[in-house]
């Protein structure tokens, strides 16, 4: 159960970049959250993560105040920040010092694998390209196995054919370890094929604008016409309320 | 202009609004910054407390260690006469313009040797070589080169100066991020604009932990150079003290080395901080 | 006065806490003084020790240095260009010191440490003193400390004796109760100022000009010997009764160089040589042949 | 496995036959590294060589600055009796042992300052004071704490390397890219693991400069912890060269330095290179 | 004219990225790359960028061989690659020093204003969020006028909407100028609305797998159904081409 409450976040520089935002997300529940860059979606990501803290407000998990990053949270960053001196293995094996080797090599072979990295293992980060680089840091996030993952426009740098698969591998994990999802997506598509419901963020400082149900079972085809339909309206929605500013700020 | 940016423009009633409820808090990193200086004078302190009641109770001996307290009168009749104010003086010019010169000279070689590599190979071994020259020997060829006077002091403060400099420049620059060089590469910078725009400051960090370090080995080269026929200075009192036995002057300019070296050490580290406010480092976050 | 070659623009003279004469000298102005009608400038630079006046001479940042005897015979050997004029003081700046009981006699130093500046005159001074006795630098063990550092490890107790060296030894002696257990001032080689020879070459007057002035302080200190504490205490920054003990052991009576000093310095030469410090190649006698040149005091003098 | 990486494998057939047509070519750094080292021999030999001719034809009068040869057959003749293999090795143990102890402190002291405000500002201003206290000013106070026998000396060398090591790993660790801490910070790493995982890795750059510039100073220092009470080691050769004013063994000794300083350094420098090959820095592929 | 002749890139530790790669591109055109992650797209635009050498092969550009950067070219990488010390405004005005300050001022403020981000001429790097970030590196690279315009996946980190009007944007700078442009990008209508030309890439080692030629005039309606036929071709084609490796590699 993760409660966001009234949450106000102002940098220290004076820039408000969050106001009243209110949010509870069941256990199990995959939230999209979508609206224009610099509304302060990585923000409220990060305050959830505990890298940062609310100025007024509260985040907390099972009803614990977060503070610090939570043992149970697990994120993917917007950028890969990928450790430049581990290989692409030892990277993905970041998280997983507890266990022993044989365990974790088996456990990071496996990630890479579903990632389409296996052959890379001994690659430093140099040596990867964009889109590799960021399905590095997913399978870093993933083989902790958090039971709330938040995520960062993973799947950005990537192609459709790449992004379809993992998308698709998200869900497959979903079935069965039913984590918590925070997923920041700027496609609208995959917001819909993956969530359950999908909060707009909109503004300067950004606040919660629209929030949509997706009573929908999955796996979902991107075909579907409810869905479509659903893409129509938000896309205009998201227009709408960027029209309200003028075009030449855009 | 939108309203992107909140100012103290026609939207802080906004703010003000919502610091009713939930009171803005300043940052914390202005109010330690206050009290933080005083952090660091606490194991001094206590260190001379302990000092001086152990020279009190005659643990330390008068001949060898003398007490705080003594250290004092000393200083105070060093102080009365002036010429504890004429030996700083010059010592610190001295220093300062020791520290100019080899820093400005480590400047262009760094620059230089980290940029180019043909550079590196030609002029790098010999300055590696030279690096680890102590400042007592550079002594009588200082003499030899240049006499005893003002040109020969500041110059050994100078070499003392160059090599941490140097170093940290050079290395510094080798360790720029090919991926903002790149960027200075697209827009056809020539070479000399390249380092300016690009690589010095991405540099910046350790450039001026190579200052710092700079700055101390000129204070330490100091000494060196007043043994070459000095009669002012803190160096000259450090190893005027040293001949004519006397523990206190040793301590006293100790202490004033110290002091000295911690206040323009201070100076440059905080004037690095100033330049290095854009990081998005550890250290900016966390303080 | 013969003058016969131009003047120079300036004469450059150090002073040291070893050479009282020299800081009568500088406190008085009379050298300037003498000076000043010929435009010739006089600067003073300090020299903290032989070591250092040698090395100021050999690089022609001195005209005029102040050394220990053997330091100067050891500089000649090593080939720098001086000739020693006169002698500042007979001074009795070396003595061994102890703070242990059972060393009374030098004989008593067998298989000890002993603390002592190689090279200088502390250190002849203990090579001369073993001699004496039939031991050598093997015997014992030698335990390498500049002077001031000698004092500490010997209070300390980090060595049993050290070849000491005024003033640290006059404050040892009266702060600490160290003691002088062996003391010879004819072991001692003797205060030498020297003049670079290129100088004396080209400027003999000016030489001659310079010991005048010396000649005049040496006497002044002598008759003014409570002056002379002073201006020795205040310099050296020495308590009055450290000055004191000093002047005591200096004798300032003869200036004139001569075969007395060429024996002592050949005597030190010698064993410097068996101890390594001078190359087995050098003939000590002919340096000292060489570096004695009496012509200049005894001129003055007469 | 499919073949994304182009091993020796079945593919191998492929790439041969494009070499046919397009030879392969050896990456540049290769070649170049083999004569590399040799550039570096320039300049110093066309100086030895310069200084051997003028001191020949009398410029350099060989009581200030003997030729080469002459300084070659005193060298010579200190190999011979085995004098120099003694200096040399207890030179070069100190030097290592004050090395080790030195950086070993400072590392620890290093990562906590960087690391913990508090521990910076606790201690931070009392080490930069300590930093710009020359070395011939410790010898007094070091004779008096630690005697004037091995203790002592290693010590003296340790307090040399310390600081630039020091100062090199604290403003490292605080110059950290924040991105990467919380990184490790999300992964509720302890402190510890913090630093050993996160922050000693990004900071290896900064820290082996301080490395370097530590085992220069620890270099630096053996003379003055020769002075205290040595009767062998290069920095007693120097010394005592010039206290019997022997400008042959002066300057050999100052070439020793030279020589030793360069070669030790080379190792910590190649060993840094290796440990630093994932950089994706200018130099490293510059070069 | 750029010419692409040959072009094999090998890497220092063996890996061989490209194999030949023939293209030319005329004047004014735009051409899209798309392609698998890591299939060599960012090599191709650095090796024509002048940042790296092809191992064989050659690019020349008004049929001089590229051996360093030439100053026709301008470059959009494909992280922003921001000087961390210079304030927005001054990493736009990175490559205009050239120009008087009143000129580089005025060109520099009305760019920033095209990609929305007046209001944050004065902020550093390290307060942007990701696609603002990404609008600086590309205002950067429009401030010059370069006429050829490599950009590698410009896009990627912007929402719906702001990304349309930078799209909008850069085909409106087109008409003026006629850049040839070289886009990488993952989305596919994105190209199609774009380009003249689509190169499908693909492969390790990357060769060229298709050409699709848009003889479509602009501005173009992605609604248009010429490209969603196009769109489902190239999107099945995609997929097909991956398929051919087994699912668990991806
Ligand atoms: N450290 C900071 N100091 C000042 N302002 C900041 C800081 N970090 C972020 N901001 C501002 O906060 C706002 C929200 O940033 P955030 O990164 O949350 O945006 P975002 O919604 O993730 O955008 P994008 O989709 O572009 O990634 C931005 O306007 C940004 O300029
Ligand atoms: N310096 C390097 N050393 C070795 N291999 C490299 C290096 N740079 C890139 N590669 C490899 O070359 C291949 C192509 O990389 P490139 O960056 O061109 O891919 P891309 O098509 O741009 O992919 P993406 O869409 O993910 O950005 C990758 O497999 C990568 O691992
Ligand atoms: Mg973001
Ligand atoms: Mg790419």
């Amino acid at each position: 159960m993760l409660h966001i409450e009234t949450v106000y976040k102002q940098f220290d520089n004076g820039f408000v970049a969050l106001e009243d935002v209110n949010l509870q997300v069941n256990p199990g529940e995959i939230v999209s959250l979508v609206g224009t860059s610099g509304c302060g979606k990585s923000t409220l990501l990060r305050i959830i993560a505990g890298l940062d803290k609310a100025t007024t407000g509260s985040v907390s998990i099972h009803h614990e105040v977060i503070n610090a990053p939570h043992p149970d949270v697990g994120i993917i960053f917007q950028e890969p920040r990928l450790m430049p001196w581990l290989t692409v293995q030892d990277n993905v094996r970041f998280g997983l010092e507890h266990l022993s080797r044989t365990d974790s090599d088996a456990i990071t072979a496996a990630t890479l694998a579903k990632v389409g990295l296996s052959d890379f293992a001994h690659m430093l980060p140099r040596q990867l390209s964009g889109g590799m680089a960021q399905r590095v840091a997913i399978a870093r996030a993933l083989v902790t196995k958090p039971s709330i993952l938040l995520l960062d426009e993973p799947f950005s740098a990537l192609d459709a054919f790449t992004r379809t698969k993992l998308q698709d591998h998200l869900l497959h994990i979903w079935e069965y370890d039913r984590p918590t999802m925070m997923l920041v997506t700027h496609d609208i598509e995959e917001a819909l094929v993956l969530s359950d419901r999908i909060i707009v963020l909109r503004g300067n400082p950004g606040r919660i604008h629209r929030t949509v149900t997706l009573d929908l079972p999955r796996p979902r085809k991107r075909t579907n016409t409810t869905l479509q339909q659903w893409k129509e309206r938000l896309l205009t929605e998201l227009d709408v309320s960027m029209a309200e500013r003028s075009l030449a700020e855009i | 202009m939108s309203n992107f940016l909140k100012t103290n423009g026609s939207k802080s009633a906004a703010i003000s609004t919502a610091s009713a409820t939930r009171p803005y808090r300043p940052p914390k990193r202005r109010r330690a910054a206050r009290h933080q200086w005083a952090i660091g004078l606490i194991i001094p302190i206590t260190l001379l407390v302990l000092w001086e009641l152990l020279s009190r109770v005659g643990v330390f001996p008068p001949n060898l260690l003398p007490a705080p307290s003594a250290i004092a009168s000393t200083l105070w009749s060093l102080t009365v006469t002036g010429e504890l104010v004429e030996h700083i003086g010059i010592t610190v010019f001295r220093v300062l313009l020791g520290f100019l010169i080899g820093a400005g000279l480590a400047t262009v070689f760094g620059a230089l040797t980290g940029y180019s590599r043909f550079a590196h190979q030609l002029l790098d071994p010999l300055l590696q070589a030279l690096r680890s020259i102590p400042s007592l020997a550079w002594v009588p060829l200082f003499i030899l080169w240049l006499g005893i006077y003002e040109t020969s002091k500041v110059s050994l403060i100078a070499v003392g100066v160059f090599f941490p400099v140097y170093l940290n420049l050079m290395s510094g620059i080798q360790n720029v991020d090919r991926k903002l060089v790149e960027v200075g590469q697209v827009y056809r910078l020539n070479q000399l604009k390249l380092i300016g725009r690009v690589f010095l400051p991405a540099t910046l960090p350790a450039y001026i932990v190579g200052l710092r370090s700079g700055l101390g080995l000129g204070w330490m080269f100091v000494v060196a150079a007043e043994i070459m026929g000095a009669s002012k200075g803190l160096g000259f009192l450090l190893v005027d003290g040293q001949t004519t036995g006397r523990p206190d002057i040793i301590i006293a300019s100790i202490l004033l080395f110290a002091v000295l070296g911690k206040l323009t050490d201070a100076v440059v580290a905080s004037a690095g901080k100033r330049l290095l406010r854009w990081q998005d480092s550890y250290s900016s976050h966390h303080q | 006065s013969a003058q016969t070659a131009e003047a120079p623009s300036s004469i450059k003279l150090d002073f040291a806490y070893y050479n009282p004469v020299s800081l009568v000298l500088r406190d008085q102005k009379w050298l300037e003084d003498d000076l000043a009608q010929d435009n010739v400038k006089v600067e003073w630079v300090q020299s903290l020790g032989s070591n250092k006046a040698l090395e100021l001479l050999n690089s022609r940042s001195i005209d005029f240095g102040s050394t220990a005897g053997a330091a100067a015979l050891l500089g000649k050997a090593n080939g720098n260009p001086i000739k020693a004029v006169y002698i500042y003081s007979k001074p009795e700046w070396t003595a061994l010191v102890t703070r242990d009981a059972t060393i009374n006699r030098v004989e008593d130093l067998r298989g000890k440490k002993v603390a002592a500046t190689r090279g200088t005159d502390p250190h002849i001074f203990l090579l001369r003193a073993l001699d004496q006795v039939g031991l050598s630098e093997q015997d014992i063990e030698l335990v390498q400390l500049q002077h001031p550092d000698g004092k500490t490890a010997l209070e300390r107790g980090d060595v049993d004796a050290w070849a000491g060296l005024d003033p640290h030894m006059a404050t040892t002696e009266l702060e600490q109760g160290s003691r002088l257990f062996f003391r010879n001032p004819d072991l001692n080689t003797y205060g030498f100022l020297n003049v670079r020879e290129a100088f004396a070459e080209q400027y003999p007057g000016y030489v001659e000009r310079v010991l005048t002035a010396y000649e005049k302080a040496r006497q002044w200190a002598i008759e003014n010997p409570d002056e002379l504490k002073t201006i020795l205490a205040r310099e050296a920054k020495l308590s009055d009764a450290v000055a004191a003990k000093q002047l005591e052991r200096t004798d300032l009576t003869s200036p004139v160089i001569g075969a007395i000093h060429k024996e002592t310095i050949v005597a030190a030469g010698d064993v410097l040589k068996r101890s390594g410090v001078i190359p087995n190649t050098v003939e000590v006698e002919q340096v000292a042949n060489d570096l004695v040149d009496p012509q200049f005091a005894e001129k003055i003098a007469g």
